[in-house]
Parts: C-alpha cells; structure tokens; sequence
C-alpha cells in the first residue's frame, strides 16, 4: 500500500492514474510517522502504566487550590525579612550572571572546535560526546565535587554550575554556527584569510542575535539551577530559603513569595532578551 | 626519619590553615534551621573565643556539609547525629564536642523523639494486647521523611530492623519488598500530611516538626500511644486536614545533634577554646542563640529550663547511634 | 598570466568533472567561460585558487603553479586573487565599508585580524574603493539592507582591496536586473584595463560574454571545446559549446 | 541607523566606543557579581582539574556496583518512559499553544501575549515549588514526576516551538492564502510540514533533557532512577551513584545520535 | 477579462505606491507589467487577489469587483486566480505532488483540507499537470531537492490545479536561468493560449516581455505609462517607462 520513494526518480511507479490508489507517501515521511507513531505508543504505554497512586482527581485538584491560594494569593516573608531575601535574591542573580558570562566565553571557543563546518569531523564529534556526557552528571554533584575540592561557598557553586552552562551553550552555538552559509566563510578563505579572523570577523557578527537569544535562555536556567543548587554549594542564596522554607517548614506563604520575586526577575529578563534581540534584529 | 619530615611538612601546612579563618557549615537537619540571627551570635562568640575570623556556610544538601567537614574544608559543623556517623565513618577526625544537654543540664535525656504513628480510626489493628507495637506493620504502605533524615529515617529503619530482624535496609525502602509502597514526604510535615490523607498507613516524623500544627489530644509527646489532632488554626498544608487524629504506635529517642570540628585542620588550641565557650553558661544565656525559657521567639536551640545548656559529648556517648547506622 | 595546464579533476570515484583543461587569460583582459550547466565551470574557477583541489595538471600565475604552494603559501597567493560570487557572499549585518576592509584581512597578523584593527589609509583605500564603485553613499549602510547590485559592486570593492592580480567571478550578474548586470560589467571591464587585471569570468549570458569579454573559453562536459577571441564565438560555435539535448534552442533564443 | 559618518575614522571610533561600552559593562556586572557573591575567577578555575580527579576516584562503579545493576536498569527503564510520554504530551499543548501564540500564526495579538507569560510562568517557577504544589495534591508517585515534567517541557517547547514558527517564511503562507486556504489549512498544509523537522529534533532534545532532570524528578516520584541516585549518594554508596551518572550518559549520547541520525533521514 | 479601474493605494500616511491605475487583461493573452523597480508592479499584482487591501478604485474580474468580496467570498475568488512568486514559495519539505495539490484547498472543506485528504481524481489530475510541465519524473521528490526551474514549474502547476481563470506571476523568472527561463515562459504562453487564461506578469527583463507578452503594461512611480500590444514597444516608450537617473543606458544596453 505504502510506496517508498527514493530520490532515483527512475524507480518510480508509473503512476496509472484512473485505475491505481495514488500514494504520497515518501521515505523521509514514512520514518517520521514511524519516530512520531513509536513515541506516541511508548507515550500511551507509559501512561496507562503510570502509578497513579489511587489518585482521586477531585481531591487533588481542591486540594490544589487550597495549596494553590495560600502559595499565591497569600505570600509572605514567613519568618525571614524582605532585606534578607532581597539579598539573598542579588546573590542568586549574580552566580547566574558569573555562570553565564563564563560558560559563554569558554562556550564560544569550544564550540568553534564542535561546529562541522569549521572543524574536523573526528574533533567535533569528540567535543560533542564530552560535551552530552558533561550534561547528563546532574549538577548537584558538581557542586558536590567543587565544595570538597575547594571549600563551601561561592567559588564551587559558580565552578559547579559552569560545567552544564558550558555544555549546553556549547551544544547551541556549534548549531548556530553550523547554520552560517559556508558560502561566506568561503568568500573570506579564498581571499586568504586564517581562521580565526574568518571566525571573528565573519561568523561571530552575522550570529550574535542567535548567540544572544541562546545566552539569555541559558541565563534563564542558569538562574533556576543557582536557585535549586547553589545554596548546596554554600552559596547561601534565595534558594536556601526557598528551601528551607519548602522542605522544612512547609510554609507555602513564603515559598509563594520566593516564587513571585523569581518571577519577578525572570520577567525583567524576558523584556531585556526581547529588547536586545529587537535591537538586533530590527536592523535587518 | 622521613616519617617527621613529612609530618612537619604537612604540620606546617595545616598549620598555614590554622592560621586563616575557620569555616562553620550548617546543614539544616532537624535540630538546625535557619536562624540567622543565631548564626551571626555564634559567629560573634566563636571569633571573641578564638581571636580568628569566621566565616559561616550554610548548605542544604547533606553530602555536601558531611564531605566538607571530613575533607577539613570546614573545621567546625552542626549537624544531625546520623550525619556525623558519616562524616566520623568518612574520617575519624571528625570528633563530636558539644551537644544540647536536657531540661536538667545533663546528657541523660538529652534526646528529642521520633515516632511511628497511625491514623486513629486503624490504630486498633496495631495493637498487640492492649499494648501499641509495630508488629503488623509489615506490607503496609509507609512514609518517611527522606533517607538522609535521621529522626525521620535512619531511627525508624532501624527500630524495624530490629524488630523484624531485617539485615538489608534496601528491602525498608523498596516498593513492594517489605513495605507494598514506600513514600518520602520531603520533610516531616510531608510525611505526616501522607498519613492524614491516608497516602500511607503508616508514618515517621519527629516531634519538633509537627508541634505547630498537631496537639496531644490523649497523652503527651512523651508518651507511647498518645492520639494527636490537627490543630483548628493549622495551616497548609493542614488546612484540610482539621480535627484528623493520629496516634504514635512507636516512639524513639534519637540523640541530639553534636556540634563537630575537624580535629585536623583545627588547632588544638582553637578546639579547646571553642569547647569552653560552647559549653559555658554565659553562652546558653545568650538569647540570640537560645530562646530563653517561657519566650516564644524562634532561635536556633529551645531552652526550657535555665538548666539546658551545650554540655560536652564525645563520640562514646554517640555509641547507640553508631550502633543504629551499623558502623 | 594565468596559464592552466592539462587540468584534471574527478569528484568523487570516477566522476570526470574537468578532462585535460588547458587555456590561458591575459592581464588587462577579461576572459569569459561560457558552457551549459554542469559543464565544470565553476570547478574550474575554484581549482584556480585551490578552494578544491584537483587531481593533476598545472596552473601558473605568473609561472608560479599555484599548486604546488603549502597551506601558507596558498593563504598568501589567495590574498592576491579577488573573488566574486553568484550571491555577493557578504556578511550581511555589516557595513559596506567593512565588508571592503575585509578584502586586507588575509595580509594582517592573527591577531591584528581577530580584532578587525585596519590602518587610517585602509580605511581611506577602502572608502575610495566604494567611492570608484559607485557606492559612496552607502559606506555605513548594513549589506543586507542594499539591492543584489549594489551588494555586488561591495563584492567587487573587497577583492580590489586585495590588492588583487587576477579576479575570479562566479556568475556574478546571474542574480542581477539588468539594469545592475551592466553596471557591473562595465566596472570590471573598466578595472581590468585600467589596473590590468586577470579577470575570469563564468557567464551563462551569451550576450554579455560576447559584449563584454576579450577572450572567451567555451567547455563542455569538463573539456574546453573553444577558446579564442570573442568576435570569433558564431553560431556554430556555439552549438559546440552548448551541444547538448535542447541546446540550440537556448542559443537561438539568446541571440534574439 | 545614522548611516552619514564625516570619515571611516569617525566611525570606527564610533564602533569601537560602543563595542568597549558593551565590554566594560559585561566586565562591570562580572567584577560586580564577584563582589557580591565574594567569587574569585582564577583561584577557582585552577582547581577544575583536582575536582575531575575527585570525580574519577570517587565515582567509579566498582565490582560491588554491579551488583546493583539489576533495579538501575530497571528504574532506568521507567524514568525513559516518563521522560517520553511527558515530553510527548507537552509537544501536543506546546504546538497548539506555539500556533496560536506564535507571530505569524496568531489569532490576536491578547492571545500571544498570555502565551508568552504563561510559558515564562511555566519555566521559572523552581522545581521546590513545584514538588511542593504536586507533592503535597498528587501524592508521590509516577504521575506526580510526570506532571513535573509535563509542565517544565511545556513551558520549553512553547517557546521553542513559537520562535521556530516565527522563523519561518512569511510568503510561503501568503502563497496557500493566494490558493484560497484558511487559517486551519494554512497551518496543517504550511506552517507544519515546514517546522516538522525542527520540531522532532526539539522534541528529541527535551527528551534527553528530561531524562537528565529526572534526578530532580526522582525525588518527587519516589521511583525512577533519580530517586535511585539520589538514595545511594545519600547513603554514601557513590559507585552506585557513578554507575547511574554512567548509564544516563550512554542512554544521552545514544539518544542523541539517534536524534541526530533521524534529523538526517527526515530532512 | 480583468479589468483594473482607477486602483488607489498609499502605504503608512502618504506614500503613493500607486495612483489611479487602469488597465485591461484579456483572457488567451499575456500581460506584461513592465517597470522600474520600486514603480508598484508587486502592489498591483498582490491588489488582484487582494493580498494587500488598496485604497479605492474597481478591480472587475469577468465583471465581478473583487474588491466588494466578504471575507468567505474572497477564499472563493482567490481559489480561481492563480498566483506564483519569484521564490516559489512552495511547502519544501512536501513533495512536487503535494505542492501541486495544495491548489485544491480553496475547494476543499477545512476538515478534508487539514488533513490532506484528496480523492484519487484530484491526484491523477495532479500527476498529469506535473507532466504537462515537463515534472513527470520528480512527482515524489521533495520541492527543496529541485533545481530553481524546477520549482517554478511546480509552481505553476500548483497555480493549474486551481483551475484558475487568471494566474498571476510575480517575477517568476527572476531567479532563472536563461534556459529554465525559457521553458518557464513557453509554458505560460502555451497555458494563456490554450486554456484561455488571463495571464498577468510582472517582468524586469524586457526582452523576455518583448517576445512573450502580447499586451504590455508600463508602470512608473504607481502610474500607468504605456498600455499597448507588445510590438508597439520601442525605445521612446521604454525611455517614457524607465525614465530615472540613467535608465538611458539600461535600455539601450538591453537593445543591443
Ligand atoms: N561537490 C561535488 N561532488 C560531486 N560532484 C560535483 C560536485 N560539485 C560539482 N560536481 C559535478 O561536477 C560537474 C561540474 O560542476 P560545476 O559546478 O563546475 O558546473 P558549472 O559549469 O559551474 O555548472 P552551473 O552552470 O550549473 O553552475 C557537474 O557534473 C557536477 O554535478
Ligand atoms: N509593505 C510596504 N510598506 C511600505 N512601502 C512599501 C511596502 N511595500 C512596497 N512599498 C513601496 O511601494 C512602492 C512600490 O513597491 P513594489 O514592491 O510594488 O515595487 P515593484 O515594482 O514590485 O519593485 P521591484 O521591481 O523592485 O520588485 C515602493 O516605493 C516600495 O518602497
Ligand atoms: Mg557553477
Ligand atoms: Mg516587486
């Protein structure tokens, strides 16, 4: 019924018309449907054998109102004070700025190493391979490592938390560098220029609105994983209270709070993305 | 001869670190939390007693503040005592120097409660004789804390290990082994609200976690098969669960927590200064650090009597604990 | 001079792209490769700067051969051979005026080139370039916001900032109007003589290789079948040049 | 853009005064956030190396791990599932919201901004909130973890899929518009098929990413690998906890050749 | 037959793209809209289906004003007007046969054209259009794997399948090759003759207007300049609709 199409066009069926069902179907589709229709049944599959626990919906969702009104319609310092959280906040704010600005500079010159079109396949794919097995150590035991190899505090949180900054970005802009046009890059090499005055010069220009649309979206989880992580570190930031707040006084007026000032500080984050990448883009 | 050699050498490199500030870290266990007001009176205490600058860590994973003190990055640290088992386990420099004394100013009682409780309305079937026991808690469904809690983990497990005379403490926590379903509230008031909606049959917390929302509505805190109720004014994640009632069929003293240093990267001169000043009078009536007896403010130690104090322990006086965890 | 000697290339296993490619063009002149689609002409063009390397044969500028420099060499002998595509190949969010400056990059040190630091008189060449291509005006404005001509005429600028002795064009007016394609010859038969360059040229307008060319090399299926000066491409000529299945038709219909 | 400079020197100078502005801000808000979190740059960055070793040492699965082999698999077996159906699931609302939220597609403008917000609201708010709005409704559980994921991967996937919808060519849908299609069709006959390649890889990007987070995750499911990491680290038995991290990053590097395998086939 | 009555149309506040435009296409004839670039030939062609709204006058199409058309109405009257794009603009993960079949949507319910259902009538149909433009052989290829011509074709045959009364060309050549360009054209001249379409074409090459177009329409600055058969064409006229700068030199170049 299916009929495959392979970029031959000499293989194709004759199509006749008036007698034969016509199919569309083609090799690239049918792999598509079929990854799509695998995950869909491995999706069904797991869902009718998720432990639900008994749930009983209606409760959990009542419930979840009352947890819902008091986290979000009652918020408030609990026991802590507004300047103790506000600056715990700035901490927070400042280790996602140190991770970012560090894993975006070291990023960038790795990820020149991962692009295909400017590295050796071997070279990319290795820096590729490091780069997932980076990513997939979960980060509180890099915080872990760096707070026994150096001491509590700052210094491990912004080391531990680096390391998945860095893979990420490195993963993003090698993509985004792979997306420039050989093309241009040529243009320059036939003109004789070396490699890195081609990657500063040309590459580095025409992706900034991308490298800046990734960056801001890595400072975003930057920020969430110093919140989840570095007060592990010792970096005794807002997520201390949060977490304290959370796991150990179950206190939702206060978690609400936290929560409502990290929104806060993801909104103002979003509106300077969008300006900046406007700023870029519009010149376009 | 080269074994002195090398043990000036690393002397003298300690020593270098002896002379740079000493690192306290916190990791916020049941009898620790987030007082910082108290953090900065100890730190003021410590750097009057020692002369040296102090710098306080506050971390919230487990690993990282056990690590940190066994390692010698941090010299001293309070902690639960399951966790300095295994930070003492990790490295034997590790040495327990202070501890919260009882009402009486002794070591006797010096211990808070853990519990294992029931809902009300089932408790009748953990009776054995018209004594309470957890003998059929078997196949149930069970709540801890989490696994690094000491009150609400390690003391229950192993009130159950000998009571069942379990070797593996991987059967308590796997589904389906000896319990049908094991669950981890994230802290103790989890825990408890798994068992008031009926989540699990069965559940451990401590006593100093639910005395804001549960009150003894039949016995006392300290009193084996006492029922509880959920207070009127309790809230979330209470709120709904008003007036339900729970009764320990267990209850456990669990040690109070040390405070530690790290003999190693500690002078001997710094620890025997610390000690006194921790264990001094002056520092139990400091009501920065301790909530003076009758006084409703939150600090880091509750003082009921003026009695209570930090008193001297060593790691002997932690033998039951050592025993529970096995090493 | 540039001399190309029985040129070989084969992609791939056996895919004989150019066979035994031999042609000469002439400073002050401009040459014009003329040939069906997949011909090899732009193969050809690419060997001559060594973007791909061929399997064999010669090519000498200036009795140099081109292919027998090591990677330094070959970044050296390119600096002095411009190079102007199909689609301008500029780096759009700059200006017109640095993508000119980036014709001297290849003659700057490393580092001197990653920071993009050009002297007060390159600046000035460069403005002067613009000013010669009729581009003046648009110095500061971003590529991507001139016409395909006037991108084209950027493209011409950066390879006269090389410096260069030779000048490769890949169908540079194919995504032009017509009214820029003429600009942009008239600048390169204009620079050709007036600074006596090599400019190589692919074209597949039959009429504006004949206008505009001196000399004029025509191939088929990766073998020169013509070369010689432009009045002598007639119409039989250019059935051999175009021999193909629907050739004729094109060629007539070019010569309208 | 002024485009009249008196002189190129004018306006080099020009770019470079803004290129050094931008410079000395990015190094003012560095120097600022050390301070404040008291960091120090290369005093840390020396000790990368010493950490790594640490890692090796410590975290090698050793004979005893193995042993352990058998409930990893297992559990591995289940977080790939929940990571899957999750992030399955978040791809369905995060396309219908991306549609309808994205630029080109929008029904009204209103609209695209809620989305917006309520995909920002959706990635920010930290997974302790998160454990506690669940954990304390939906009890521990599979479903619990899921319903984590599910709304984290919504939250990515809306915005990914939104800038990717975004991206695309505006005239190729004027072109079905020409045709005489509506809305709906211009969707299903334009803008997917379109998007569809870019899509998959994103979606096989947040399935790797899931199944990384479920050490986070672990801990409110109470099942699942994470909570099998988190109970051996928590017990000091790193080398079972090195032989998860070691298992996850097999399953990662595989998934993503695969991705990057079926990206290929299908573009 | 189109018919354009006195059609207004300002962008932002003030700027008069074009200014009481008139002008008449008969079906079985190609019309040529020739014209400086920047003198409104895309506005014109994207106000006949109404994909930009104008600012006042008639566009009759057999009588009926476009212009008058709810919402629902226009979906039906662009169903019957064929447009194609300089850049294609095809579905390019879809194959040629699905890119041809999008021309059916405007016919097609919501529901049936969400999910792609045709009937096998509305295949063959595809199929053989594909053939009448030389596109046999690539009904399954995806649009992205075919050469420029190629998809233009395609795209024209996606314009057939609507059966149009009027297909409307918005530069289709201008990223062709002479050849592509040629088969392109032939096809449309071919179509206009014998399927009686009103065929309207905006064009920069003159020549190619010249030998296709019957009817040619000049446009300078949003007004109309020149309205004729395309003998009538000669220089005069062409120095009236170019007149700029030097289009002077542009017009005579492209009479050589
Ligand atoms: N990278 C490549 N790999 C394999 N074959 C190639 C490659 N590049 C070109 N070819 C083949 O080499 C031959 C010559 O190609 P070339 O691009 O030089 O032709 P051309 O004359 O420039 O054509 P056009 O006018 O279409 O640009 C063609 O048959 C082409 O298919
Ligand atoms: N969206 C728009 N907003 C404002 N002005 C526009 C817009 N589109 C076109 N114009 C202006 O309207 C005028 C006519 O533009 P149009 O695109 O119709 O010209 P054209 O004849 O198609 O030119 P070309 O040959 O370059 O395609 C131009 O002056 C142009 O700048
Ligand atoms: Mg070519
Ligand atoms: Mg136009």
């Amino acid at each position: 019924m299916i009929e495959n199409s392979s970029t031959t066009p000499k293989t194709l069926p004759q199509p006749n018309p008036k007698t034969k069902r016509i199919s569309m179907m083609t090799r690239p589709r049918l792999i598509l449907r079929t990854v799509l229709g695998g995950l869909t049944l491995v999706t069904l599959y797991s869902l009718l054998t998720l432990n639900t626990a008994n749930l009983k919906l209606s409760e959990a969702f009542k419930s979840l109102g009352t947890n819902l009104h008091s986290m979000f319609l009652q918020p408030s310092v609990g026991q802590d004070s507004w300047n103790l959280l506000l600056t715990a906040l700035t901490r927070s704010v400042s280790l996602a700025m140190l991770t970012t600005l560090l894993g975006a500079l070291f990023a960038f010159f790795i990820a020149v190493g991962a692009a295909r079109n400017l590295s050796p396949t071997w070279l990319a794919n290795t820096i590729k391979a490091v780069m997932a097995f980076i990513r997939s150590i979960p980060t509180i035991l890099w915080v872990l490592i760096y707070s026994v190899t150096m001491g509590l505090g700052a210094n491990a949180a912004v080391v531990g938390l680096t390391f998945h900054s860095i893979a990420y970005l490195v993963k993003a802009y090698s993509e985004s560098i792979e997306e420039t046009s050989s093309d241009t890059i040529e243009a320059l090499k036939a003109s004789g220029v070396g490699f890195w005055p081609i990657v500063f010069q040309a590459i580095l220009p025409s992706i900034i609105p991308a490298l800046l649309s990734w960056t801001f979206i890595r400072f975003e989880i930057n920020f969430a994983n110093a919140v989840a992580v570095g007060a592990a570190a010792g970096a005794d930031d807002i997520g201390y209270y949060l977490f304290m707040s959370g796991s150990f006084y179950s206190n939702f007026h206060e978690v609400g709070l936290i929560v409502y000032l990290l929104l806060g500080v993801a909104v103002i984050l979003e509106l300077v993305s969008m300006r900046l990448r406007g700023h870029y883009l519009q010149k376009n | 001869a080269s074994g002195t050699a090398t043990g000036t050498k690393s002397d003298s490199s300690a020593s270098k670190d002896k002379d740079k500030a000493i690192t306290v870290v916190f990791y916020p266990n049941e009898s620790a939390k987030s007082f910082s007001g108290s953090r900065d009176a100890l730190k003021k205490s410590i750097e009057k007693a020692t002369g040296k600058t102090v710098k306080l860590q506050t971390t919230t994973d487990y690993n990282v503040a056990i690590q940190a003190i066994a390692s010698g990055k941090a010299q001293v640290a309070y902690m639960g005592a399951n966790g300095y088992i295994q930070a003492n386990h990790i490295s034997k420099d590790v040495q327990p120097f202070a501890a919260q004394s009882d009402a009486e100013g002794s070591l006797k009682k010096a211990t808070y409660n853990s519990y294992i409780m029931v809902q009300q309305k089932d408790a009748d079937k953990y009776k054995d004789g018209d004594k309470y026991s957890i003998k059929n808690i078997k196949g149930k469904k069970m709540s801890y804390v989490s696994n690094s809690s000491t009150s609400g983990f390690l003391v229950p497990t192993a009130e159950i290990k000998r009571e069942f005379n379990v070797k593996d403490e991987d059967k308590l926590t796997q589904n389906g082994q000896f319990f049908s379903k094991v669950l981890y509230g994230g802290s103790h008031q989890g825990s408890a609200v798994n068992l008031l909606k009926g989540d699990a049959d069965v559940a451990a917390f401590d006593d100093g976690d639910l005395m804001p929302y549960l009150k003894p509505s039949e016995g006392s805190w300290d009193k084996l098969g006492s029922t509880f109720e959920v207070k009127d004014d309790a809230e979330a994640p209470f709120t709904d669960l008003k007036g339900k009632k729970v009764v320990n069929i267990a209850m456990m003293p669990v040690q109070q927590g040390p405070w530690v240093y790290n003999t190693k990267s500690l002078s001997k001169d710094d620890q025997e200064k610390i000690a006194k000043e921790f264990t001094s009078k002056e520092f139990a009536s400091n009501k920065e650090i301790f909530s003076q007896p009758g006084s409703k403010a939150a600090k880091l130690f509750q003082r009921k009597t003026d009695k209570q104090q930090l008193i001297k322990v060593t790691d002997k006086w932690y033998e039951p604990t050592h025993k529970l965890v096995g090493y | 001079m540039l001399k190309v000697i029985e040129l070989d290339k084969t992609y791939g296993q056996d895919k004989h792209s150019l066979k035994s490619v031999n042609f000469t063009a002439q400073p002050g002149e401009v040459t014009a490769i003329i040939g069906p689609s997949g011909a090899g002409k732009t193969t050809i063009l690419r060997s001559v700067n060594q973007l791909i390397r061929d399997n064999g044969g010669q090519i000498l500028l200036d009795d140099e051969d081109i292919r027998q420099a090591n990677k330094k060499e070959l970044r050296k002998i390119r600096h002095h051979i411009g190079m102007i595509f199909q689609n301008y190949n500029l780096i759009s969010p700059l200006t017109a005026l640095e993508n000119v400056l980036h014709g001297r990059l290849g003659a700057k040190s490393t580092m001197a080139g990653m920071l993009g630091l050009y002297s007060n008189a390159e600046k000035a060449e460069a403005l002067e370039l613009l000013a010669e291509v009729g581009l003046k005006d648009y110095a500061y404005q971003r590529c991507d916001q001139l016409s395909g001509g006037q991108q084209q005429r950027v493209g011409i600028a950066r390879a006269l900032m090389q410096h260069p002795k030779m000048i490769l064009c890949d169908e540079p007016i194919a995504s032009l109007d017509p009214k820029s394609t003429r600009t942009v010859m008239d600048i390169l038969r204009r620079l050709a003589k007036e600074k006596q360059l090599i400019i190589l040229i692919n074209l597949h307008q039959i009429d504006v290789a004949r206008e505009y060319a001196d000399h004029i090399v025509g191939i088929n299926s990766g073998a020169i079948v013509f070369e010689g000066p432009s009045q002598s491409v007639d119409d039989t000529v250019l059935q051999k040049i175009y021999r193909q299945a629907d050739s004729t038709a094109t060629v007539t219909a070019n010569e309208n | 853009m002024k485009t009249n400079y008196r002189s190129p020197q004018q306006f080099f100078r020009q770019r470079q005064l803004r290129l050094w502005v931008v410079l000395i801000i990015l190094i003012a808000i560095y120097w600022l956030s050390m301070a404040i979190v008291s960091f120090q740059t290369i005093p840390s960055i020396v000790k990368v190396p010493a950490g790594l070793v640490w890692l090796f040492k410590n975290f090698v699965p050793t004979q005893r791990s193995i042993s352990y082999l058998g409930p990893i698999l297992y559990q591995l077996w289940r977080t790939l599932l929940v990571a899957v159906s999750s992030t399955i699931c978040a791809s369905f609302f995060g396309l219908i919201f991306a549609i309808l939220g994205a630029k080109t597609t929008t029904p009204s403008p209103i609209l695209r901004v809620v989305i917006r917000f309520g995909a920002s609201l959706l990635r920010n708010i930290p997974v302790v909130a998160w454990s506690m709005i669940l954990l304390f409704s939906f009890k521990q559980s599979d479903f619990t973890g899921f319903l984590a994921l599910f709304f984290m991967t919504l939250g990515y996937l809306t915005r990914a899929f939104t800038e990717t919808i975004e991206d695309l060519d505006g005239e190729k849908l004027q072109a079905l518009q020409a045709v005489g299609a509506n809305y709906f069709q211009c969707v299903f006959c334009g803008v997917l098929p379109e998007v569809a390649s870019t899509l998959t890889s994103w979606v096989l990007y947040m399935i790797e990413n899931n199944l990384r987070d479920a050490t986070l995750v672990g801990i409110l499911t109470g099942t699942g690998v994470g909570f099998l990491f988190d109970h051996y680290f928590k017990s000091f038995r790193y080398d079972a906890a090195g032989l998860i991290v070691l298992l996850i990053a097999i399953l990662v590097i595989l998934l993503e050749l695969s991705s990057t395998q079926i990206r290929r086939a299908i573009a």
